[in-house]
């Protein structure tokens, strides 16, 4: 794949996460979406850039801020927003929603209600793919206030000693919840946790995506290699609360503005402007791209069935 | 006299009892400020202090743990854990440590600890956030476990939980939280293990514990205009467990049904089952039924919450099949 | 036939089941030369390598969390947790993530993992080392829960267990790996969700679990002299439980008694009488009756343990009672 | 105190320790001494130097290798030894056992049968200190296995983002069982995870007791002085068996001889004789006044009845 489709891709990749998201907490706002969401808004080149480093084989491990994860991994909107609808066509049948979209056939271990629970399960395809020597990478997307959860150490330090190729990355939006990363711990860069390990740690530019591609695919080659995990740390922001509904009382309004400046979007747009790949009409066309197949998406999910209620009872047991 | 939703008198009942005690603080995630995932704690912090009010990491192990130690060492923290869902992650602690220790240690250490915690389901939060897990804690010698229904039942029994020196799990329902009902101005507290009797009747007793006892009084109501007397007795702590009124309750019915949303299969019905099978066998006129959440994790999608989750007219159903 | 011990047949299934099977795996602390803690995976790390035995450091909830990982990505780990006891530490994996994980994907994973690990008191090892918490798993759908009491379940129920595509937590007791019992030297496997009828009676059905099978049979030895027939049913898997051979035996004698090691304040066995009630309620000559741990920690004192842990005696006394 | 009284107290706490120890491994032998026994010979430095370095108003944490431990911060002998048997007047009541024995009355917060326990209890403890303005600090011991439990992340990162006055003392002792502690972790010293909390962390002789104490006593000070916890990691190493009974395949012989003559009371006492603050008449009178307490001990163990059966019924609540 030359460079250039590939940024080309990444960039949709952005621009898709994006609009899904707009369209979710429209809908969630409508009450058309049940339960919570958590918007992946701002974020879009941490989960862009780091699945864009992945072969289609390989692993990722997803937190309660999915969505983005998931289409950068490649998932299907309908079948995305079918789920967030809690339609039968969804992902998940409707039994998981947004904290629980997976799609294993795509190499996604779900989306994950629990704080830090990804870090295991990460670790345990890791050592899957070791054990079968089939080459596979996993990847683990979690954030700040995960790595202050037992998991993150048991996580890292198994993953270490086996050398297993897992790559951990850290998306630190500076929250969890109402907690301010530096509130949360006594260090700067949770990237210098990767020293308790004996791993590399590295911070990058959560809002660059080709930074975090670099990184990402770095620690990859490296895992695939046998070379073990590395711990990658992405400083990013959410846009919008930490759930639909978030008074935000924790933060400025003048902090969200910064961050938008610094949208991750715009960002790479200009970069492919510059650089010859986008134009205006390519921009448009893509964003009327987008559009449909979100549109498309909310239209599947809508005209979807709901499960009959005794459909609960299935699929306890294999 | 005054109605006042259920957080709000959980909140009456923690800021009574941390003026009242300075050794009392509550320590958890996003409970200052924030006030809470559900608002409970809301106002607390600015009242008492970064101090008192504790927010911590994203560290439920520690938090748990913390608070064994707190505790054996003169102070009464008052724990939220944000859903009772993540009850597991502090699992070891809360069984090897705080319902332990004081036994372990020949009766030589008190652990006055309260661990307050949402259970249910309602909000499509599918699994891994609509748990109903008191089994697992009435399982646990040591342990006190309290699951109040009411607003004035939330802040009698939270104000004896604090006050309490063994480790107390106190389990609301948020589908409870904006629930209101009347709860007096004036101080009051109510002793754990003391059942309610949430309504008298004569043909079947319902026991049943909290979002479920509104749930049942909806069923006795309806099961009233077709001639059907029911009881409904709210157990309201499940350890200790008030026998004699449930007993007594059976024997003047002689039928039973026992209501809990939590999962049905070793759930606490069967502990009730048990106990009215082994005091009240020879009062019985039908088997005693259990009605609770299907065997299953709770799923997102709202027809499939509202299928496993027991509804009015499942009560209803259950309570004719026993006449 | 051949006899050989308990954790002999364990290791027997564990070998069998890896020579048969290359993405079966052994995972767990100090599993490896060492043999763990109670040496039933011993020799397995000199025949199979490091890969494939993996000693990890004290980490259980890795041990278990990546296990889920594993299991969902095609491998079929069986993880040993040193005791029973310490499943809290990693009680969010198995709850939220390993019982869940298929149910909250719409089916679309399976997760065929066990985890081994030793319950029961006897050996003076106190209230963290001594635990049978059964009960906790039963109450989780998605778990399948098995309990082992002779050499010959042991071994056939392990290797269904390995097989199953589902988390499987296998209970063993730690006082039982040392007794002997016959195990034929070709293959075999018990699917799980058959009873076992230990011992026919007419007079009155025991159903007990693990080590108190043993205890079951003893009494009903003691009784027999006494001119009572005692039937001893072994549910052998807690989930799937089989109702119908525990319905029958009760239909056929009219009393029960249900005897476990673990606490009986919520135990399994209140389980079994909400599904006597249900199911065999009119066939009842007497309450069913709960011979099972005391309602506290497990004491360190051998007296003390003695008393806790259910005895012989106590099974004789409390069938007496009913008769 | 000066100091010379204070090193000799603290070379008759570790033969106490010793003594003691030996006794004990004797009578569990014998089938006198029911459940596990895990002995701390070898590591009386550790404990000792420590304990040392603290007021009797402090706190510890202890593990399933407590007696030391207890032993230091003033534990009884003969409560302890009563406990151990399952007597009605040990410690517990009998209801302990080795592996839980306490008095809080002496600021020892127990021995713990769970690995990794003690962090958070220690945490909790000191954030009790803190909040009562008491100036009590907590010294939590535990051992290199335990340092890969989620429970010593959580706790250290608490500890350290509200500077509470807590002493993390990891005795490593190079074996968690049978798992090496270089190969349970990809790191040397388990003081440099300290540098993932912001906090100093200190490697030191564990079998030079002063050296023990010094660094404990620094740490403490700062403890108290509200900077915050210490991760302080004690090399050292058990003589025997993970527990009694323990074949000990993962290691030769000649490891543990090499240890041996590290003896950490030998080398202490060495130096005392060098100070002039020992001599061979007073060593004689210290081990034989020892001697007697450690077999005054014994006697009132096997002296003492048993709890009565229904005595298991009580003390499950206050
Ligand atoms: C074990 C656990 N504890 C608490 C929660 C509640 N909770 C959900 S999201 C969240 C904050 C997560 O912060 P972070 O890891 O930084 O992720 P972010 O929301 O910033 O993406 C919390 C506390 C949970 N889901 N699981
Ligand atoms: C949570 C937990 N996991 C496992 C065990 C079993 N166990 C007891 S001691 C021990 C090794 C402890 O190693 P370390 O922390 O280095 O302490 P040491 O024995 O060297 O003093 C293990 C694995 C336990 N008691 N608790
Ligand atoms: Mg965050
Ligand atoms: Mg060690």
């Amino acid at each position: 794949m030359g460079e250039e489709k590939l940024w080309l891709d990444m960039y949709i990749s952005m621009v898709r996460i994006r609009k899904f998201e707009e369209k979710v907490v429209e809908l969630f706002a409508q009450g058309k979406i049940p339960g919570f969401v958590h918007s992946y808004i701002g974020e879009e080149a941490v989960a862009v850039g780091a699945c864009s480093a992945l072969e289609p084989t390989d692993y990722i491990t997803s937190t309660h801020r999915g969505h983005g994860h998931l289409i950068a991994k490649g998932g299907d909107l309908k079948y995305m927003m079918a789920e967030l609808y809690g339609k039968k066509t969804g992902y998940c049948k409707g039994k998981g929603g947004s904290m629980h979209i997976a799609d294993v056939d795509l190499g996604i271990l779900g989306a994950n209600g629990i704080v830090g629970a990804g870090l295991p399960i990460a670790t345990g395809a890791a050592l899957s793919s070791y054990l079968q020597r089939n080459g596979r990478v996993a990847l683990c997307f979690f954030s700040d206030g995960a790595s202050n959860r037992g998991t993150f150490h048991e996580s890292l330090n198994m993953a270490s000693i086996w050398k297993l190729p897992v790559v951990f990355l850290c998306e630190n939006n500076m929250y969890g919840i109402s907690m301010p990363q530096r509130k949360g711990m006594a260090v700067e860069d949770i990237a210098d946790r990767a020293a308790a390990y004996g791993i590399p740690g590295v911070v990058v530019d959560g809002n660059d995506v080709i930074a975090v591609y670099e990184a990402v695919k770095e620690a990859v080659t490296r895992a695939r290699a046998g070379g073990g995990p590395t711990l990658i740390e992405a400083k990013t922001a959410r846009w919008r609360g930490h759930f639909e509904g978030d008074p935000q009382i924790y933060r400025t309004p003048e902090e969200i503005e910064d961050w938008k400046k610094k949208c991750p979007i715009m960002r790479f747009q200009e970069k492919l402007i510059k650089m010859g790949i986008l134009d205006e009409a390519k921009i448009r066309e893509i964003e009327s791209m987008i559009a449909r197949e979100v549109e498309e998406a909310v239209r599947f999910a809508e005209e979807s069935p709901y499960p009959e209620p005794e459909e609960a009872l299935e699929d306890v047991y294999a | 006299m005054r109605e006042i939703t259920y957080a709000e008198a959980i909140r009456e009942a923690l800021r009574e009892e941390m003026k009242r005690d300075e050794r009392v603080y509550i320590i958890g995630e996003d409970v200052g400020r924030f006030g809470g995932c559900f608002g409970v704690t809301k106002g607390l912090w600015e009242e008492f202090g970064d101090d008192r009010v504790k927010d911590t990491p994203i560290s439920e192990t520690a938090i748990i743990g913390s608070s064994v130690g707190a505790a054996a060492t003169g102070m009464r923290p008052v724990a939220e854990i944000m859903f009772c869902d993540f009850m597991g992650v502090a699992m070891d602690e809360i069984t090897n440590q705080a319902a332990k220790m004081r036994y372990m240690f020949g009766g030589k250490v008190k652990l006055p600890m309260v661990i307050r915690t949402p259970v249910g389901g309602g909000l499509c939060a599918a699994a891994q956030h609509s748990q109903s897990l008191e089994a697992w804690f009435t399982h646990l010698p040591g342990l006190k476990v309290v699951m109040p229904s009411t607003p004035y039942d939330a802040k009698g029994l939270l104000k004896a939980s604090i006050r309490d020196d063994n480790p107390v799990i106190f389990l609301e329902h948020k589908m409870l939280y904006g629930v209101k009902g009347t709860v007096p101005e004036e101080e009051y507290v109510i002793p754990l293990g003391v059942a309610d009797v949430k309504r008298e009747g004569r043909d079947v007793t319902i026991i049943a514990t909290s979002l479920m006892v509104y749930k049942s009084l909806e069923a006795a109501k309806l099961l009233e205009k077709e001639g059907i007397s029911v009881e409904v007795v709210d157990p309201r702590t499940l350890y200790p467990l008030d026998e004699e009124k449930i007993i007594n309750s059976v024997k003047k019915t002689h039928r039973a049904i026992v209501v809990h949303e939590a999962v049905e299969r070793n759930g606490f019905g069967g502990e009730i089952v048990a106990i009215i099978m082994e005091k009240a066998f020879e009062y019985l006129d039908a088997p005693v039924k259990r009605v609770c959440g299907k065997n299953t994790p709770i799923p997102f999608s709202p027809p499939l919450e509202r299928f496993v989750i027991p509804q009015v007219e499942d009560i209803v159903n259950a309570v004719k099949s026993l006449l």
